[in-house]
């Protein structure tokens, strides 16, 4: 470096070819006259890498942003033996930890979501009137889930459950099934016993 | 801008540079997402996933064979069958199928009219009743509307009741016309239910293009297949000192199959966990999503690494081969690292505290017990051990057992005059080498025998009157010594010390004084008393006098060299006063002085008092390190010394302690008092490993309440049985309690054999097992064992009976059976039944019974009304074979059924009542008198 | 939008750079006149730093090493992976360790601590560079004597962020680093209560200064560092330290360029 | 090899590695134009380098350098060793030219001016990738330390605090807390603030040079090189546990002993000297320490106003002077204390722990 300092600047003659075809720039008055081609293929070159550098750093940033693994209560637990829930009876064991009621009725064990279809509330269930009422809005539902009164748009969410190989109801929550879409028929949407 | 600027250098260079370092740049962003996506775990996964899909792939070959092809075959004709039958009907069904549309049309209008009368019925009714109950006057008007709107609501609903009829017609034709090709479809699928659901796991866990793009590195967050696994725990926390973190494990990420039957056989990481029913399994006692793995194993549950977790290699092999295969090193700057694998059983205590034993965990179990035996928590305080017995015999008045000069070889290497001897060697070993060290170890002994005697007490000692040794030698096999003491040639127990040689050691006084009363000696032993006569004891007393142990007799005993003996009393002195002064002291002792004060420095600094009562040092400290938290101690707090053959870990250095407890004073130089004191036990292998186990089981860990197993009263009560009947030794003559007797293995004859003693608690009454205990009495006349006298306290008698009660789970009342009045009949028929039966042949000692060996001989019934509960009576009688298998009593009642049709109308429960009413109020004196009359 | 000159070609370039958008972000065209070159550093707010134009000697790397403005650089760097760090950790003695662990175990591109303490480290040796060079080339004499003293302060600022973060992973290096430096506070005297003279400041029997009321227990929010320690230097490090450093930064930037931008013999 | 170690490990002994340092110095900022020239600074790369390549063949020397933490300092070294050779190298290219009648390089450009685009731009543009480039890599191949989670009951041995304050730790074996944690740290920031109020010659502004400057940037590449980095390398690679000191191809025994007693001057002077036995009250008993701290302060400075300094005196005003003697004493005090403790075991030159206050 210090050696070049002392000579004064000379600029490189231009020595390849000029092309033709360029694209009309605005001619530079520029000392330092360069082959444009070269110029342009290593400025195409940085740029272009320049480009992918920022980019993949960018998506670097993205991808950051959702975690492999997140410290969230397990999606699915295990409820018990069916033996345990009655015919009829809506069980609230599950509704403070896991958000489900289990109900039990005469085709089988489904497990209902405790959160209204209306505005994400959790509905009380009044057995003496033998519905779900929602305590927000006022939207109602039967014991099978399906809203009868009030905003709620549609019926309440069921979940997956199945039986474990230990004999026990298992419920994931990660997986649901809506009514409205026919997935009520799905043979994971409910348990046969 | 007319004159141009000047220019520092090529922009083109520039350009150059900029091209060259942007793509310097992309390729280094290029390189974190190739080490951010490139995980070891992902590598387990896949080729997890391989190894399923192989098993999956095998099994399913094994279903689709076992799938009956000609059955198959059947179905699928019977279901293409009924499929040409709907075909043909086709045109049938696109009708009906239109008319269920029309219909569903028909429910959708007559439900909004419904829906929407009946919404305005709803809010009528309520306002209809809060007004009413308000007293307002709009109820009326709300009255009205209501009046007004119920029948139409009553229409509506009916149309709507109609429609859905209509509905349910349409659908019911059609379903008829559809049920026959549903029902052939649904028999394939049953028939093919097990190859489906095979075939469906395999396509989960089969390599495929989608799943290598969902798990390239960028797009894997959005279903990645490959994916951590943890189970986070809930009531188990990483002490972060000072902090609680939630513990999480997310060891199965790697080990996939750890949970899973079926992959018992795989290679590591992949293999199934030994023994699922116990472990992990979810309806086990250690379910994984409650305890995890790090609990037992320890390690860092939230790594995902092989390194970071903090595996321990098991032994060199297995380190130089994780060395080879994982690039595994030593995590120097981690102490919560996993327990090797032979010791993973010290985890256990952390969650099973207070019991004596833990289930299962042998190897503890064995180190707790060898811990307890061999006195190492005499010396060595551990919080949850305190109280226990001192394991050496009482040395208060040692002078008129045996004298100086045994004393003093026997300290010199106990193990010279019994191979099997508890007492550990003390003196002479290696960091005390070399001639110099010798003679002071020599006059350290010398010192502690006159110091021991010089102390000792002179109770009264009996003179021992001749005896017969061969009588004596049958006498120890026959009385149940055995139980407790190897002797007379048989290995039998080792909870006293083996019999042998006692000629060489003892007086025949003082041990037919001893085995006349052991507590006259000693009121804190714990050999109990025999109850034996004068002549039992001399005939024992001549046979254990005679024998001798020739080499110890004629090795020459240590003698006290003056020198060392001042050198000693000068170290000690110079501790406690200035040098000079110390000179001036020495000077003053007369030499049996000096002996005494170096005998009683020697025993202080040795701690002998922990394991023997020593006079003079009732009320010295233990001179060992606390344990209790020995298995959380820092490592830096090791002193490994000179020690370079031995991994630089907690568990090597226990063991290497254990094995040779003074190794780490290799190569230091050290006063003579500043040496390491632990004594040597020469453990075996096992041993060794099991009391290591012990050590790390120690730790202090806070483990929240709802993850330990905590026992309750009762259990807590149990506990304190257990420990005592550990003292006693009880279960070397009783089986009980899961325990085999020791005489019950060396008895040939099972009906010689002390009695087992299982469900004791629902069998006896109370206050006789506590009156016998105190005062043992015969109950079975045949058996030449004898139950000793214990001499137990109230508490310890009361701790005893409440244990044999809990095991049963009863309770203790000491309230003795109350007889119901009985009518004469039901008497009379129990007479009857006792005598048709014939229980009086065995349970009676008579010469005849005796004939037929002790095996057919039963206790004398007369007992009963004190000694047994009346509901075990009726069980007993009922059949004795589930009571006590291998019994002799016969059952007479097989399935209920009586023998003796005749009595009590052949009704066996009764029977047996009777027998048992009769059984409360026998009395064979009576008995004879009416049967002579 | 103007017409294309040429419709049968449609000139991808042009379109862009005619349109509206384009126009409204750069004001001129591809700079190789002068005029535009001026105009580019005028009309940027990053490169309105500079004046238009610098003394040659000022300009060649030979001079200035570049060592203030890569200061600069890995500054912006450490602020942004500072952020992105944020999002993943929590500064309480639970969960402040868990949350680096997970930067190293499973957190995508968890790698961003380790361009976060390294940077660090790298500003340090930079910052130093930087100074050196001031100072070897005589640059801090008049009139940029202010400037130095500033310059002083970031240096000063710039080791005390370093050394707040250092506490932040809580581990075993991270608390006795903090410790062992922070232990020297409280031999400040009068202020810290093993200080000269600290003994001096008494009410009767009562002292004034004592573990509890010293300038390190201030520091510290604690007698030894604990949870208030994590969370007061969580706070230093992420919010107080980098405003005032930014604030600096603006001065020490305004003060280049009032003072005769890079310095060049008289 | 072992031979060689063991002659490095004793060279590295505090006194030998601070004294050698302190004349490699002098002999550098004596003859700049030597020192700096390729015949001798080859050679001492050659041999610099060789001897890390050497090191780098010991367990445990590797092991300290590739600390993650420990990295950095390597760094740093070389690339201020190659600096400290780049400026001065410049300042004495322009010294020959001025001494010539030339002007300097910088002078030669100093009128032209270039445009900051794309001239100055660019070459920050590039260098700010470059160093991307140099932060990600180094990212990828060492990854940030993590150890056990913190535990205020165990302190890891020996326990450090960040290296760039190691030269302050290293200072505490010499110093009482409260002069090198806290009065030296403030003496350096006033010092490093005050050089611009002192120094104010504009002469020499703008441009590298050496023989014009040669006392003010001797003073500060001592203090730089000898008081702070020489401190932070001897903190780093050679304490070990219990702050003892190890070469660098010496195992950290932990149990390594080393005789430590140091004794104060007071005991030197009433016990060793008078041997009347410490006087009881304190300000006896450390009048000599106190006069001698003061002497040290007051005497000097008056002396060489009158004499060495007498034109700088004149220049500066006493003001300035007494704030730059002040300072250059505060500086030389901790070469002199360290050597005082190598040779007479000195613990405290004052020691009133009554007060907390010692020197």
């Amino acid at each position: 470096m210090s050696d070049s300092t002392t000579q004064p600047p000379a600029p490189p003659q231009p020595e390849a070819p000029k092309t033709p075809v360029a694209p009309a720039k605005p001619a530079a008055v520029t000392p330092d006259k360069i082959s444009r081609r070269s110029f342009l293929s290593w400025a195409g070159v940085a740029w272009f890498s320049f480009g992918a550098a920022t980019t993949g750093a960018l998506s670097i940033v993205l991808r950051y942003l959702f975690p492999n693994v997140i410290f969230e209560p397990p999606t699915s637990f295990k409820a018990g033996p069916p033996s345990e829930y009655e015919v009829g009876v809506v069980d609230e064991r599950w509704k403070e930890k896991f958000g489900v009621w289990i109900v039990r009725s005469s085709e089988g064990i489904f497990a209902l979501s405790t959160i209204c279809t209306h505005l994400g509330c959790t509905p009380n269930w009044l057995s003496s009137e033998n519905r779900f009422k929602c305590p927000c809005h006022g939207s109602g539902f039967y014991k099978s889930g399906i809203n009868f009164e009030g905003p709620a748009p549609r019926p309440l969410e069921r979940y997956r459950i199945q039986l474990a190989d230990d004999g026990q109801i298992l419920i994931d929550k990660s997986k649901k099934y809506q009514q409205e879409k026919g997935e009520w028929n799905n043979p994971e949407s409910f348990l046969v016993c | 801008m007319a004159k141009p600027n000047p220019s520092l250098y090529s922009v083109q260079k520039t350009f150059f540079w900029f091209a060259v370092t942007s793509v310097l740049l992309t390729a280094s962003l290029a390189g974190i997402v190739y080490i951010d996506a490139k995980r070891d775990w992902k590598d387990y996964q896949k080729a997890f996933f391989k190894l399923k899909a192989e098993k999956a792939t095998a099994e399913l070959k094994q279903a689709a064979s076992a799938v009956d092809k000609k059955e198959l075959e059947k179905l699928r004709a019977e279901h293409s069958a009924a499929r040409k039958t709907l075909e043909s009907n086709s045109k049938s069904i696109l009708d009906l199928n239109a008319k269920l549309t029309a219909a569903e049309l028909e429910i959708t209008k007559t439900k909004v009219v419904f829906q929407d009368l009946k919404q305005f019925e709803d809010s009528y009714r309520y306002y209809y009743e809060e007004y009413t109950a308000h007293h307002d006057p709009r109820a009326a008007s709300y009255a009205a509307k209501l009046a007004e709107i119920k029948p139409r609501v009553q229409e509506a609903k009916i149309k709507l009741e109609k429609a859905e009829k209509g509905r349910d017609t349409v659908q019911a034709g059609l379903d008829a016309l559809l049920r026959q090709e549903k029902e052939a479809q649904k028999k394939v699928d049953q028939l093919l239910d097990e190859t489906t659901r095979i075939e469906r796991k395999i396509e989960a866990v089969k390599p495929s293009f989608a799943k290598d793009l969902l798990n390239a590195p960028m797009l894997d967050f959005i279903a990645p297949t490959l994916e951590i696994q943890q189970v986070v725990l809930e009531n188990l926390h990483d002490d972060y000192h000072f902090a609680k973190a939630q513990k999480v494990d997310r060891c199965t990420t790697c080990h996939m199959g750890i949970d899973q039957k079926g992959f018992e056989d795989a290679p590591q990481p992949f293999r199934t966990h030994p023994n699922l029913d116990l472990y992990l399994g979810s309806m086990s006692a250690h379910p994984i999503e409650k305890i995890g793995c790090t609990t037992c194993h320890g390690g860092n549950g939230h790594s995902v690494s092989f390194i970071d977790t903090a595996h321990t290699p098991r032994d060199e092999k297995q380190k130089a081969e994780w060395e080879k295969k994982y690039g595994w090193r030593d995590l120097e700057k981690w102490e919560a690292k996993m327990l090797p694998l032979q010791y993973t059983q010290a985890a256990c205590a952390k969650c099973h505290t207070g019991t004596v034993e833990v289930p299962q965990a042998d190897k503890l179990n064995l180190g707790r017990n060898l811990a307890v035996d061999l006195g190492c928590l005499n010396c060595h305080k551990v919080e949850g051990f305190e109280g226990l017995w001192k394991v050496g015999p009482d040395l208060t008045a040692v002078a008129s057992k045996t004298d100086e000069t045994w004393v003093s070889k026997w300290l010199q290497d106990p193990t010279r005059f019994r191979p099997s001897t508890k007492m550990p060697r003390i003196f002479h070993l290696e960091n005390q080498a070399g001639a110099d060290n010798a003679k002071l170890e020599d006059a350290a002994i010398v010192a502690t025998a006159k110091y021991l005697h010089h102390h000792s007490a002179h109770p009264e000692v009996l003179r021992a009157p001749q005896g017969d040794a061969a009588m004596g030698e049958k006498l120890i096999k026959d009385l149940g010594c055995l139980g407790c003491h190897s002797a007379a040639g048989v290995t039998a127990g080792t909870h006293g010390p083996e019999l042998s040689s006692l000629g060489s050691k003892v007086n025949a006084d003082w041990l037919f004084t001893w085995l006349k009363d052991p507590k006259r000696h000693s009121a804190t032993t714990r050999m109990p008393s025999l109850r034996l006569s004068d002549s039992e004891a001399a005939d024992i007393t001549a046979y254990l006098m005679s024998q001798r142990n020739e080499a110890f007799d004629s090795a020459a005993a240590p003698k006290a060299d003056p020198k060392a003996v001042d050198d000693l009393i000068l170290l000690n002195l110079q501790s406690k006063m200035r040098h000079e002064e110390a000179v001036a002291q020495l000077s003053k002792m007369a030499p049996d002085e000096k002996l005494l004060y170096l005998g009683e420095r020697t025993i202080a600094h040795q701690g002998c008092y922990s394991c023997h009562d020593i006079r003079g040092f009732e009320q010295a400290k233990s001179i060992a390190t606390e344990l209790s938290d020995e298995g959380r101690k820092n490592l830096h707090q090791f002193d490994f010394g000179y020690v370079h053959d031995i991994p630089h870990t907690r568990q090597d250095w226990i063991r290497k302690k254990l094995e040779d407890p003074r190794v780490f004073d290799h190569g230091k130089v050290k006063g003579y008092y500043e040496r390491l004191r632990m004594p040597h036990f020469g453990l075996s292998e096992v041993e060794s490993e099991a009391i290591t186990t012990f050590v790390l089981s120690l730790t202090q860990e806070e483990i929240a309440l709802e993850a330990q197993d905590l026992l309750t009263t009762d259990e807590q009560r149990i506990e304190r049985g257990r420990r005592l009947i550990q003292k006693l030794n009880c279960q070397g003559c009783h089986s009980f309690d899961g325990k085999d007797a020791i005489l019950r293995s060396i008895t040939e004859d099972p009906g010689a054999a002390p009695p087992v003693l299982h469900g004791q608690g629902s069998k006896v009454q109370e206050a006789w097992l506590h009156d016998f205990l105190q005062h043992p009495t015969t109950i079975r006349p045949w058996l030449k064992y004898r139950m000793p006298t214990f001499g137990l306290t109230d508490t310890e008698t009361q701790d005893i009976v409440r244990y044999f009660a809990l095991l049963d789970g009863r309770q203790t009342s000491y309230r003795g059976e109350v007889l119901q009045e009985v009518s004469p009949d039901r008497l009379a028929a129990g007479k009857e039944l006792f005598e048709k039966l014939q229980c009086a042949k065995c349970h009676q000692i008579t010469a005849s019974s005796q004939a037929m060996g002790a095996s057919f001989l039963a206790p004398d019934l007369t007992l009963t009304k004190h000694r047994l509960r009346s509901d075990w009576v009726i069980d007993w009688i009922k059949d004795p074979q589930a009571m006590q298998e291998g019994t002799m009593m016969p059952g007479f009642f097989p399935d209920m059924q009586s023998p003796l049709p005749d009595i009590l109308g052949g009704d066996a429960q009764a029977q047996i009542e009777a027998i048992r009413d009769y059984l409360y109020r026998y009395d064979p004196a009576a008995a004879a008198e009416s049967t002579a009359s | 939008m103007s017409a294309p000159e040429t419709p049968k070609k449609f000139d991808l370039g042009k379109f862009i750079t005619e349109s509206q958008i384009y126009k409204s972000i750069f004001r001129h065209g591809y700079t190789t006149s002068d005029r535009d070159r001026a105009l580019s550093v005028m009309t940027n707010v990053f490169f309105h730093l500079h004046p238009v134009k610098v003394r040659k000697s000022g300009a060649r790397f030979g001079f200035t090493w570049c060592a203030g403005g890569l200061s600069f650089f890995v500054f912006l760097t450490l602020v942004v992976s500072g952020i992105l760090l944020m999002f993943y950790y929590r500064p309480t003695v639970e969960h402040a360790y868990n949350d680096i662990m997970a930067l190293r175990e499973h957190v995508p591109f968890g790698i961003m601590r380790e361009l976060h303490r390294w940077g660090a480290h790298a500003m340090i040796i930079t910052v130093w560079l930087h100074m050196f060079r001031v100072f070897m080339t005589g640059s801090y004499k008049p009139p940029r004597e202010f400037n130095w003293v500033i310059g002083v302060i970031l240096l000063v600022l710039t080791m005390l962020l370093s050394f707040t973060g250092y506490l932040l992973p809580w581990d075993q290096l991270a608390m006795w680093a903090v410790t062992v430096g922070s232990n020297m506070a409280r031999a400040t005297p009068f202020l810290g209560h093993e200080g000269p003279g600290a003994a001096l400041l008494a009410i009767g029997d009562i002292q004034l200064v004592h573990s509890g009321s010293d300038v390190r227990f201030a520091l510290l929010g604690g007698r030894f560092v604990g949870a208030g320690t994590l969370l007061r230097f969580y706070i230093l490090h992420c919010v107080a330290i980098p405003t005032a450093v930014v604030v600096l930064m603006s001065v020490h930037f305004w003060r280049i360029r009032k003072d005769g931008g890079i310095s060049g013999p008289l | 090899m072992t031979m060689i170690k063991d002659a490095v490990n004793a060279f590295c002994s505090p006194v030998i590695i601070f004294t050698a340092s302190m004349v490699c110095f002098y002999l550098f900022v004596r003859f700049p134009r030597q020192a700096t020239s390729m015949a001798v600074s080859l050679p001492l790369l050659g041999l610099a380098l060789a001897g890390f390549a050497f090191g780098l063949t010991d367990d445990h020397f590797r092991k300290i350098i590739t600390t993650p933490d420990n990295v950095p300092i390597v760094g740093m070294l070389f690339i201020f060793l190659y600096f400290t050779w780049y400026a001065v190298r410049k300042g004495v290219i322009n010294d020959q030219r001025m001494e010539r009648g030339e002007s300097t390089i910088e002078q030669t450009e100093t009128n032209e001016k270039v445009l900051v685009f794309p001239y100055l731009i660019f070459i920050e543009f590039v260098m700010a990738l470059a160093y991307a480039i140099v932060l990600v890599v180094w990212s990828i191949f060492l990854k940030a330390p993590l150890e056990e989670p913190a535990n205020p009951t165990i302190s890891p041995n020996p326990s450090k605090a960040p290296w760039y304050f190691l030269g302050l730790q290293e200072l505490l074996v010499y110093f009482d807390p409260w002069i090198a944690g806290v009065l030296l740290p403030t003496f350096i920031i006033i010092g490093l603030c005050a050089i611009p109020y002192i120094d104010r010659d504009t002469d020499g502004s703008g441009y590298f040079s050496f023989k014009k400057r040669r006392a003010v940037i001797s003073t500060y590449l001592f203090g730089f090189w000898i008081l702070w980095v020489l401190l932070i390398v001897i903190g780093t690679f050679m304490r070990g546990p219990n702050w003892n000191f190890f070469g660098p191809f010496e195992k950290w025994d932990i149990h390594k002993t080393v005789p430590l007693l140091n004794i104060n001057l007071s005991e030197i002077i009433f016990i060793k000297w008078l041997g009347i036995g410490l006087p009881k009250l304190w300000i006896v008993r450390e009048l000599p320490g106190i006069l001698l701290t003061l002497g040290y302060f007051m005497v000097p400075p008056a002396i060489l106003a009158k004499t060495k300094l007498k034109s700088a005196y004149q220049k500066l005003g006493p003001v300035r002077y007494a704030v730059l003697m002040m300072l250059l004493l505060v500086m030389v005090s901790v070469p002199i204390k360290m050597y005082l403790r190598w040779a007479f075991n000195l613990k405290y030159i004052v020691a009133i722990p009554e007060f907390f206050f010692n020197i």
